[in-house]
């Protein structure tokens, strides 16, 4: 799908304090190149991410959302990441259900150290949004009369 | 066939308990074929207690329902228990609730009902229209007798089953104090051929379905009110600050509203199937809770109101869930 | 005829604090962005005024200045949900939005001659300030004007310069109370009902006005009943949550009457035939 | 002005003729019938009992623009009513016409609704009478209603078989009539007549009742009385008997502000079934339970409204039967007050 397309997607992401935004932090300090559709939203823990988040963005204007966290057993917090599996793995598959293309939510580990992949994953969110297009199922419309 | 009288008799004993408080069951409704629920605190009000194919209504609701006001100074708490009747899927919203410690099992006296199975009253009503006078449902091998305005007619088990019934893993309770009737041996299982189906579609195709569907909700609420899950005592579709979902009603404040009701399911809905019954405007519903039932079946071997002492499904997890979909 | 539903604009002329805390009430002294709009209105004392910011919401609240002060409107606020807070954020030059004036008034016509006592608890004397301004303002049309107003400490007395200036220019005979003892406190400790009972006022050509916190209406009213007030003589103000505030929306009602048209103001005659009105 | 037929093989064609309107229909997607805006004739689903939500949403719409604004700007845009153009709800049952009626005299009280008000102007109603009573439910005949009702309809339409007799019954209907002159056609003699006897045969088979007299005046002395704990029991607190009553009419008011600072004030059904919709933001609740909010609710339509506008704000549609989950049926509720001592 290397369709060519003025299409610039709106992406939030959802970055746990402790690796994901140190590794996007990282990649900014090191003047590793990746495209500058995302929004970042810098939480204490992925485990904090609550599903109504990525539902509220998408009704607000993303075309796709992020979230990120710590390898499993490197949480801060212990934990936390590993509840945020298994709440995005359920959620993922639901907006799939309802016509939501997969390519919107996704999710990572990212590392502090990882400033590379944080922009492999970047580019590949956003190559699949734009792959898939304009979010516009239920997103806000325009104030009604 | 669970013996009237024996249920009435069973009922009276309960209730003359010093500590049960009330009973909840069924008693025939005002019209037609309808059962409605009952609240029986007096042992003189135990003979209006029923039980047939038209008692629908998952009774477990009412568990957590009741208002808790403050106590006046003075007074006591009432912590006498409540007796409540339970069909298979009911008792498993005990279950669920009692494994996520919405209250004590000492708290509840269960009464339940092997079921073999409930009628879908959209079915009945339209294939007997206009039946005013009170009329009886009774399952008779495979065959639903009804008998109203001195008639008498018989109709096929599936044609007037409820949906929820073909797949019903659990029809005798899976928690009770007292049984009304011999063990239920399970008669059907769940194939989820209506997920599978949906899920097969193209996103096009999937969201068109579910737009026509979204809206025509009018949010009044019906499905999440009647949900034995729903108990938070502050909900969050009511809030207002911060406001997850606005109250105005289109499209995208619909959705947003069954995203949220269906997520804050996910691992939890016991497939009563009330939701779908009471929408006025005919929302598949429980076509979104079984897509969480199947998946959570699927990826975490987790079947929700099965052991109240299960951790509920999101509030654990294990090191080795799978986690494929993640970059 | 004008849209029922559209708010002026108000421009904040003062703002101030009147008491500290969490729930801090906030005094707005404002007027119109558009003078004309002074030409159509005109209020009397307890009527009311749905008050907000658009984007935020709106509520109703009684107009805590007397038609007799001219060129403003005063509105005394506290801090309690999300619309107040949001007022609360506001200061001298900012502005807010208000629809009025709505609801029915204190028969001050039907009081002429009469002595007046206004028995008020915390935030309830916001109602009552204008009365008291009003009778201050046409001083020879009444009898003796008693002020009995408590609240939980000295610090949570609202319009506190009023009340020294009340009792000093004789105006008016002022009784104040707290809740709990403190330190340098000359006045009255207790409840408002029972510092009632201690200015035990006399019935006679006289009437009664009200307005607090439920639990203190309701001691008030029994204690009035004792001091031989007749129901008629008895007023107070009640409260609901109002959304329209012009008996379309429904929700104020208690029993047939809609508060936000109907009242706020109602006796205590009227109050005793519904069953709902404490609630 | 003389009656109609209006055969229904031109039924299509006249519904073609009023899309030059704002024209709304009963529609049927899966088994729901709801009135919607209809471009295309196929759409209509005339041969309906009676909608699930009353056709009130198009005159009070469940979500409705007040004005707008932009943040941070003094200006407020009024919405503007008139926009919306000549409305015809085309179909529509002698019940909830009659709930229009009534519910008309709430947003003229006093304050003039300028919304509703305008939009009630605009809108012109084309009946359809119930030759069958669509539900067992259905009680019209003890509110003063009818099968064959009138009240609040510009034009009655009675499915006498193969055609639909056509009665303009005000100015509004008779201006729509002439719009539609060139499909209709001078109704058989002797159908006015049968209309008559289809109407009393009709009235015949409404099967429930209940008197009315005294209720009003009864209701507050029964303030305390068990009966509401007992009815509202199995109530599930949901908006169900209220937002698909047709004269139900109780809204909140919400502000919405988009990213872009546009904003709107917009009001939407609320129902007194709600625990928030009395909900102080003290955190106090005048109705704290369910049994307090039943017996609002059964208090407003039977007493408050017909102290105040002289008229009992229920038509007898039974959707509030019908639909309950859990059956509370009000016709066994007024039964109990009237039996109460």
């Amino acid at each position: 799908m290397a369709e060519k397309t003025d299409f610039e997607p709106n992406i939030v992401a959802f970055l746990c304090n402790w690796c994901s935004y140190a590794g996007a932090d990282l990649a900014g300090t090191s003047r590793i190149h990746y495209p500058p559709n995302v929004r970042v939203i810098r939480v204490m823990c992925s485990g904090r991410v609550n599903p109504l988040f990525v539902m509220n963005a998408l009704q607000q204007g993303a075309d796709g959302v992020l979230i990120s966290g710590c390898h499993p057993g490197d949480c801060h917090y212990m934990q936390g990441n590993y509840y945020a599996r298994r709440r995005f793995n359920l959620m993922r598959n639901f907006l799939e259900y309802l016509g939501v293309e997969p390519e919107r939510v996704r999710m990572s580990w990212v590392s502090a150290s990882e400033g590379a992949k944080w922009k492999e994953v970047i580019e590949e969110v956003v190559n699949g949004v734009k792959a898939v297009g304009p979010m516009d199922m239920f997103k806000r419309r325009q104030l009604n009369w | 066939m669970v013996d009237i009288e024996k249920l009435r008799e069973i009922a009276r004993e309960i209730i003359s308990r010093d500590d049960v408080r009330q009973l909840i069951g069924y008693r025939q409704g005002t019209y037609g074929f309808r059962a409605r629920p009952a609240f029986v605190t007096d042992p003189g009000e135990v003979d209006k207690l029923i039980f047939s194919p038209a008692c629908v209504n998952n009774l477990a609701t009412y568990i957590t329902l009741e208002e808790r006001l403050p106590v006046p100074r003075g007074q006591e708490p009432d912590l006498r228990k409540v007796a409540v009747m339970v069909k298979g899927c009911d008792s498993r919203a005990l279950v669920q609730q009692m494994e996520e410690k919405a209250y004590e099992r000492e708290r509840i006296l269960v009464l339940g009902i092997p079921c073999t199975g409930v009628v879908d009253m959209d079915k009945v009503e339209k294939r007997f229209p206009g039946v005013l006078a009170r009329g009886e449902i009774v399952l008779e091998g495979d065959k639903f007798l009804l008998t109203y305005d001195g008639k008498e007619e018989e109709v096929a088990k599936g044609e007037l089953l409820a949906d929820k019934c073909t797949r019903c893993r659990y029809p005798t309770p899976l928690v009770y104090d007292q049984l009304l009737d011999e063990e239920v041996a399970r008669f059907a299982d769940d194939d989820y051929a209506d997920v599978e189906a949906l899920e097969k579609r193209s996103a096009e195709e999937k969201w068109a379905y579910w737009e026509e569907k979204f809206s025509r909700c009018i949010r009044c609420y019906s499905c999440r009110n009647v949900c034995p899950m729903c108990y938070c005592e502050d909900c969050v579709l009511d809030r207002l600050n911060p406001q997850w979902m606005r109250r105005s009603v289109d499209v995208s404040e619909n959705t947003a509203y069954h995203i949220a009701r269906a997520y804050h399911l996910a691992g939890r809905c016991i497939q009563c199937g009330e939701c779908q019954r009471v929408c006025p405007v005919d929302i598949p519903l429980m076509e979104l809770n079984r897509k969480f039932y199947k998946d959570v079946e699927e990826l975490y071997d987790y079947e929700p109101g099965t052991n109240a002492e299960a951790p509920p499904l999101l509030s654990t997890f294990k090191v080795d869930d799978r986690e494929d979909f993640i970059m | 005829m004008k849209n029922p539903y559209i708010p002026y604009e108000v421009k904040i002329e003062e703002a101030w604090y009147e008491t500290p805390g969490d729930r801090c009430i906030k005094t707005f002294k404002v007027t119109f962005a558009d003078e004309k709009v002074w030409d159509d209105w005109s209020h009397l004392p307890g009527q009311c005024a749905m008050v907000g910011i658009p984007g935020v919401g709106e509520s109703m609240f009684c107009i805590s200045s007397s038609p007799t002060e001219k060129g403003y409107l005063r509105f005394s606020i506290m801090k309690m949900g999300k619309n107040t807070s949001a007022l609360h954020e506001l200061e001298a030059g900012d502005s807010f939005y208000v629809r009025g004036p709505l609801g029915n008034n204190f028969p001050l016509e039907e009081w002429k001659g009469k002595n007046v006592i206004t028995i008020g608890g915390g935030i309830g004397q916001a109602p009552l300030r204008p009365v008291i301004q009003w009778i201050r303002d046409n001083r020879d049309d009444f009898g003796e004007l008693t002020v009995i107003y408590g609240a939980r400490t000295s610090a949570d007395h609202c319009f506190k310069p009023e009340f020294e200036d009340l009792g000093s220019c004789g105006d008016a005979c002022c009784h104040l109370a707290v809740d709990v003892e403190e330190e340098g406190w000359p006045h009255f400790v207790g409840f408002v009902p029972t510092l009632l009972m201690e200015v035990s006022p006399s019935p006679e050509n006289a009437i009664a006005v009200t307005c607090g916190p439920p639990i203190m209406i309701k001691f008030v009213l029994e204690n009035l009943e004792k001091l031989g007030f007749a129901p008629e003589q008895v007023y107070t103000t009640l409260e609901n949550r109002m959304k329209c505030g012009i008996g379309k929306c429904g929700r104020c009602n208690v029993g047939h009457l809609y508060v936000c048209k109907d009242g706020p103001v109602f006796s205590y005659s009227q109050l005793k035939e519904i069953p709902e009105a404490f609630a | 002005m003389a009656v109609k037929k209006l055969s229904k093989d031109k039924v299509k064609e006249a519904l073609q003729e009023l899309t030059k309107f704002r024209l709304i229909a009963p529609a049927k997607s899966d088994e729901v019938v709801i009135f919607k805006q209809i471009e295309n004739p196929d759409e209509a689903y005339l041969e309906y009992g009676n909608s699930t939500v009353p056709p009130k949403r198009v005159v009070f719409p469940q979500t409705e623009t007040l004005f707008r604004f932009l943040r941070g700007s003094p200006e407020l845009k009024e919405k503007d009513v008139e926009e919306e153009g000549t409305t015809v709800i085309f179909g529509l049952r002698p019940c909830d016409a009659r709930a229009m009626a009534i519910v008309d005299r709430l947003f003229s009280w006093d304050y003039e609704d300028p919304y509703y008000l305008k939009r009630r102007q605009l809108t012109t109603l084309v009946g359809l009478a119930c030759v069958e009573p669509p539900s067992v439910n259905c009680f019209c005949t003890s509110l003063g209603g009818s099968p064959f009702g009138t009240e609040g309809l510009d034009i009655l339409l009675t499915d006498m078989g193969d055609h639909y007799l056509v009665q303009a019954l005000t100015e509004k209907g008779e201006k729509l009539q002439e719009t539609l002159s060139a499909h209709l056609e001078d109704a058989p003699a002797g159908d006015e007549k049968k209309a008559e006897e289809l109407a009393a045969a009709a009235e015949g088979k409404i099967a429930r009742s209940i008197n009315t007299e005294g209720i009003p005046e009864k209701l507050p002395t029964l303030w305390e009385h068990e009966l509401w704990k007992k009815v509202s029991a199995a109530c599930l607190g949901c908006g169900i008997c209220t937002f698909l009553c047709p004269t139900c009419h109780c809204f909140d008011i919400q502000d919405e502000v988009e990213e872009t600072g546009e904003g709107r004030r917009a009001r939407m059904w609320d129902s007194c079934m709600f625990s928030e919709y009395t909900l102080h933001a003290s955190g106090h609740n005048p109705r704290p339970t369910r049994r307090e909010r039943t017996r609002n609710r059964i208090s407003h339509k039977y007493s408050y409204y017909p102290k105040r506008f002289e008229v009992i704000a229920c038509v007898g549609c039974g959707r509030c039967i019908n639909l309950c989950p859990v059956n509370i049926d009000i016709l066994e509720i007024l039964e109990q007050v009237v039996d109460a001592s």
